[in-house]
């Protein structure tokens, strides 16, 4: 399948954004940037996801007006509005999180937040 | 509290804003989207009156407690969608065929019927409501508790 | 700093093994197998009614990951305002 | 009775919902229906269970005409989500009924004092809700989605006590690396997609390869369940987030670790349970759980924070059923050894999970009746609490001589069987285990001197003992190590050797579903 | 027989260790209560006598839990000082951890492959 490597490109996108994404989570002290890190990867995983499902030349299944023959796979659509929804919700919790920290200690940093260790 | 020009504007915007999610609500069973992007749509109308007007103002007008009974009857009307099919099996599609959106379309393309997608619909407005109530809580929340206040349990 | 520069060379090892993965997907466009999406497509009109095939999947053929959702949704919104409640009573409603 | 699979499920989410409704109404009724509605949910999986048992493997399909129909008909490939309910799942469904009534009794009084706790039980019923989900699914993404519900309630419940700033450190940390792991799980289920595009477990099972992306994918699901358990390696969020949560969420916390350990069990067994490498797996998840047993006992050995302490010992027990069921899963290609010795150590792990899943959270509860007298989770500070807290103290000792497998308790009557069979495969796991067995109890004597024994300390002399409900909510767990303490072989016939074989036997799980096609 | 347990080579039944129990305790009352009756409560013969020191206080009298288990520890410091050092309660080295297991535990499967 050679002649369609330069075609993997959203694939290989999705890797290295998941490569940089853990690189930040596990490198950057700052919290806030974790829970970008975090973001980042539940991106790249969704754009993983939903890269799987496409054909070439194919619309969106969708049967309302006028549309392609070749129509693009709905599931991977369907699980990427889901984990989307998920990603949602924990990125909320998250920042609640992060802000009852801020309070309490009144610093952002990972390093300052570590009560419970040993 | 920003200017008065941003605050007009806001107010001439919002009710395109809650239109338009609505729409996309209510045909996701024939166009892209559905309850969860049109929920989205509208919190987003929220949000921007969170930021013309100040959390506070906005406390006056929308109260912790409705907005947590919106999202709880909301879910429990998904729920219950969900049951009315046990009948035969959990999550049936029962409207098919009942004269409440129980068009079938032909098989291929055709111009998309309202009446259509038996309790796909339903759902979608039940996520909708579930959606609006629960992300406008969270964004409220947030902003108040950032505020320096505290939400009531 | 040992611990750093081993984590390091640890996870660009493993994305190495990502994009090497991803070129042993199949090639982007063209999927290897479609069975159960081709019978989603044929079928969705008939059985559920709805031109919108995702919104097919979504709430008929997997509509409980879609409860699963809207139950997370509203875990995470019941959570945020369990976290940034009066942590006190108030002393008129106690 | 077909439809009980999914009633279990939705039951209590039916309940979650309407619990905010009911608690603005009345704080009492909200108790009384949260509890109901649990003690009908354990007869429904006891129910379920007998059904297992008589009829064999229970499949539900969603949405379809009819609930066995899971493969549409003049089609070759499962197309909607599928429940499917066999020996194992059953297994861990009881445990997670029980435990999860235990401690909605539990915590009745436990959370009386604190503020929101129409939210806090809304939450608690959701993470049942994601156990159940969990434990019943034959579909990978639903295991997912459960597997996240279960996580975010958790990670709310862990930082329930607001005012201090450990609990709010312990939840981040555990919702950060849930959502890491769920995440690679995702990752996983998108890379087995894209080749077989399916979703269900057993279709999956059939058409499976073991081609470079599935040995990836077996990786990332393997660590990442197992870091959701909390195996040695990983184990470093495990105490930060049991040691802050109120006591009744940790019993739980205990049992959701368990149900990740199904979903690796599954993943391992079910779905790469024919081309998988099993020596090679097999022989990871023993070194793992070597290392899990003797760090985490002697970690605990060093501790003086009495939950934190408790957590680690939780680490520790992991390690035996670790041990039990890798070796299980290191011969799993050998009928003849399978025979021989592989069965009966699985079964040994799977009953160490029963024996754990009954007197660790009662530990737990007592760690949290502690708390709830003094006001500090720090053992420094106890002692001489037996003068008061008689019925704690009764509880401890039992909880205590299970853990650390004295005769007759069952603790002992798992670790025997864990023993015996892993002897013929390495005798270096029995010592192992008989070492980290004496180090428990040496600890557990250590933790009960210091804080029950002694003069009575002037600080403590005022109180009196725990209210009734959390009484109650041990005292639930207290009969069922007595029950399986008296019954051993009437446990392990009826429980465990059906969970052990249902586990060995993959082509049942397969045809179930795929029965139909050739 | 369901309070026999066979684990395969060996059997053992509760019953058995519960009658055991039962005897000892009996044999541990019947010298107990061959003991010493005189004794009145709240009196000097039931009071602690350290040598005619006076007795410290329940807080003093108490060996608090840092105290237990001294040598133990005297002797597994090395132990215990390498065992201390990966947790850090940092929940960046947490997933650092995470990434460092699952690229061991890919190498490990893929090399398990091509032998």
């Amino acid at each position: 399948m050679m002649e369609h490597v330069p075609l993997d490109f959203p694939f290989i996108a999705a890797a290295l954004l998941m490569g940089v994404s853990l690189y930040i989570i596990i490198f950057k002290k700052n919290l806030i940037k974790l829970i970008m890190g975090v973001a980042m990867l539940a991106a790249g995983v969704n754009l993983f996801l939903v890269a799987l499902g496409y054909r070439a030349g194919g619309g969106a299944p969708i049967y309302t007006g006028v549309i392609k023959e070749t129509m693009v796979m709905p599931v991977p659509q369907a699980l990427t509005l889901t984990s989307i929804v998920i990603n949602v919700a924990v990125l909320a919790l998250m920042l609640t999180l992060v802000i009852r920290i801020y309070r309490h200690t009144g610093s952002l940093d990972s390093e300052k937040s570590r009560k419970l260790k040993g | 509290m920003l200017s008065k020009i941003v605050r007009t504007v806001a107010n001439g915007f919002i009710p395109f804003i809650m239109i338009f999610g609505l729409y996309i609500i209510a045909h996701g069973h024939l166009t892209p989207g559905g309850g969860f992007q049109g929920g989205a749509v509208v919190v987003s109308g929220v949000v921007m009156l969170l930021v013309a007007f100040s959390s506070q103002e906005l406390k006056k007008s929308i109260r912790e407690r409705v907005l947590s009974i919106m999202e709880s009857s909301g879910a429990l009307i998904f729920i219950i969608l969900a049951f009315i099919g046990i009948g035969t099996v959990f999550f049936y599609n029962l409207l098919v065929g009942t004269p409440i959106f129980g068009n079938v379309p032909a098989f291929g393309p055709n111009l998309g019927d309202i009446w259509t997608g038996g309790v796909i619909p339903l759902m979608n407005f039940a996520v909708g409501l579930k959606v609006i109530a629960g992300l406008s809580a969270v964004v409220l929340a947030l902003a108040l508790f950032s505020g320096g206040e505290e939400v009531e349990e | 700093m040992k611990r750093q520069v081993a984590g390091l060379i640890l996870l660009l090892v493993l994305v190495a093994f990502l994009v090497l993965g991803m070129y042993l997907v199949h090639p982007f466009g063209y999927p290897d197998a479609s069975e159960m999406d081709d019978y989603m497509i044929e079928n969705s009109q008939e059985e559920t009614g709805s031109n919108n095939v995702v919104a097919a999947v979504l709430f008929d053929y997997r509509g409980l990951d879609t409860l699963g959702e809207a139950t997370i949704l509203f875990t995470a919104v019941t959570g945020v305002l369990l976290l940034l409640r009066l942590s006190k009573r108030k002393e008129n409603n106690s | 009775m077909t439809h009980a699979p999914i009633l279990i499920i939705a039951i209590p989410l039916l309940v979650a919902f309407l619990t905010p409704l009911v608690g603005m109404a009345s704080q009492k009724g909200r108790n009384v229906l949260v509890v109901v509605s649990l003690v009908f949910v354990a007869f429904l999986v006891f129910a379920l269970a007998r059904e297992v048992a008589s009829n064999g493997i229970q499949v539900y399909t969603l949405g379809a005409t009819s609930p066995d129909l899971s493969v549409p008909t003049g089609f070759m490939v499962p197309v909607r989500i599928i429940l499917e309910v066999d020996g194992i799942s059953v297994f861990f469904s009881i445990i997670w009924s029980i435990v999860s009534l235990a401690a909605a009794i539990y915590s009745i009084s436990h959370i009386a004092s604190e503020t929101g706790q129409t939210r806090f039980f809304t939450l608690l019923l959701l993470m049942v809700t994601g156990g159940f989900g969990l434990m019943f699914t034959g579909d990978l993404f639903n295991l997912f989605v459960f597997l996240e519900i279960a996580s975010i309630s958790g990670a709310a419940l862990i930082a329930y006590r607001t005012k201090f700033a450990d609990t709010q450190e312990g939840g981040f940390k555990y919702i950060v690396v849930s959502a890491i792991a769920s995440l690679m799980v995702l990752f996983a289920i998108g890379l087995l997609y894209s080749q077989y595009n399916s979703l269900n477990i057993a279709y999956l099972a059939q058409a499976i390869q073991y081609t470079t992306l599935d040995k990836i994918a077996l990786a990332l699901f393997l660590i990442a369940f197992t870091m959701k358990t909390g195996m040695v390696p990983l184990h470093l969020w495990f105490p930060d987030a049991y040691s802050v949560a109120p006591a009744s969420i940790t019993g739980m916390l205990v049992i959701t670790s368990h149900a990740c350990m199904y979903a690796a069990f599954r993943i391992c067994f079910t779905l790469y349970g024919g081309v998988i490498n099993a020596p090679v797996v097999g022989w990871i998840l023993i070194i793992f759980g070597l290392l899990t047993m003797f760090v985490g006992v002697t970690m605990a050995v060093y501790q003086k924070d009495v939950m934190r302490f408790m957590s680690y010992h939780a680490i520790s027990q992991l390690g035996y059923m670790w041990i039990g069921v890798g070796v299980g899963l290191a011969v799993l290609g050998n009928p003849g050894l399978i025979a021989t010795y592989g069965r009966d150590a699985m079964s040994g792990g799977v009953f160490h999970i029963l024996n754990h899943a009954m007197y660790k959270p009662l530990l737990f509860f007592t760690g949290g009746a502690l708390f709830h007298y003094t006001g500090t989770r720090d053992l420094t500070q106890m002692g001489g609490l037996a003068h008061k807290m008689k019925w704690t103290t009764i509880l401890y000792i039992i909880g205590t001589l299970s853990i650390s497998g004295i005769p007759p308790l069952n603790g002992f009557s798992s670790k025997i069987l864990i023993y015996e069979s892993v002897y013929q495969f390495h005798p270096i796991l029995t010592i192992t285990g008989i070492i980290v067995s004496i180090l428990t109890l040496a600890s557990f004597t250590k933790a009960f001197h210091s804080a029950f024994m002694g003069a009575e300390l002037p600080e403590y002399k005022g109180g009196k003992e725990v209210p009734r409900s959390m009484l109650i909510g041990m005292l639930i767990l207290a009969a069922g190590i007595v029950f399986v303490t008296l019954f051993p072989s009437l446990v392990v016939d009826w429980a465990i050797h059906p969970a052990a074989d249902s586990l060995i036997d993959q082509g049942a799980y397969i045809n179930a579903i795929m029965g139909a096609t050739p | 027989m369901t309070f026999l347990l066979e684990s395969g080579y060996a059997f053992w039944n509760p019953l058995i260790w519960i009658i055991v129990f039962i005897v000892l305790a009996v044999i541990v009352y019947f010298f107990r209560r061959r003991g010493q009756k005189g004794y009145k409560k709240d009196t000097d013969q039931t009071r602690i006598f350290l040598c005619g020191e006076e007795v410290p206080e329940a807080g003093e009298r108490h060996i608090r839990v840092g105290n237990i288990y001294w040598g133990f520890f005297e002797t597994l410091k090395e132990y215990y000082e390498q065992i201390l050092k990966p947790h850090t309660g940092i929940i960046n080295d947490y997933i650092l951890w995470f990434v460092a297991i699952t690229a061991v535990s890919v190498i490990v499967l893929l090399a398990a492959g091509l032998g």
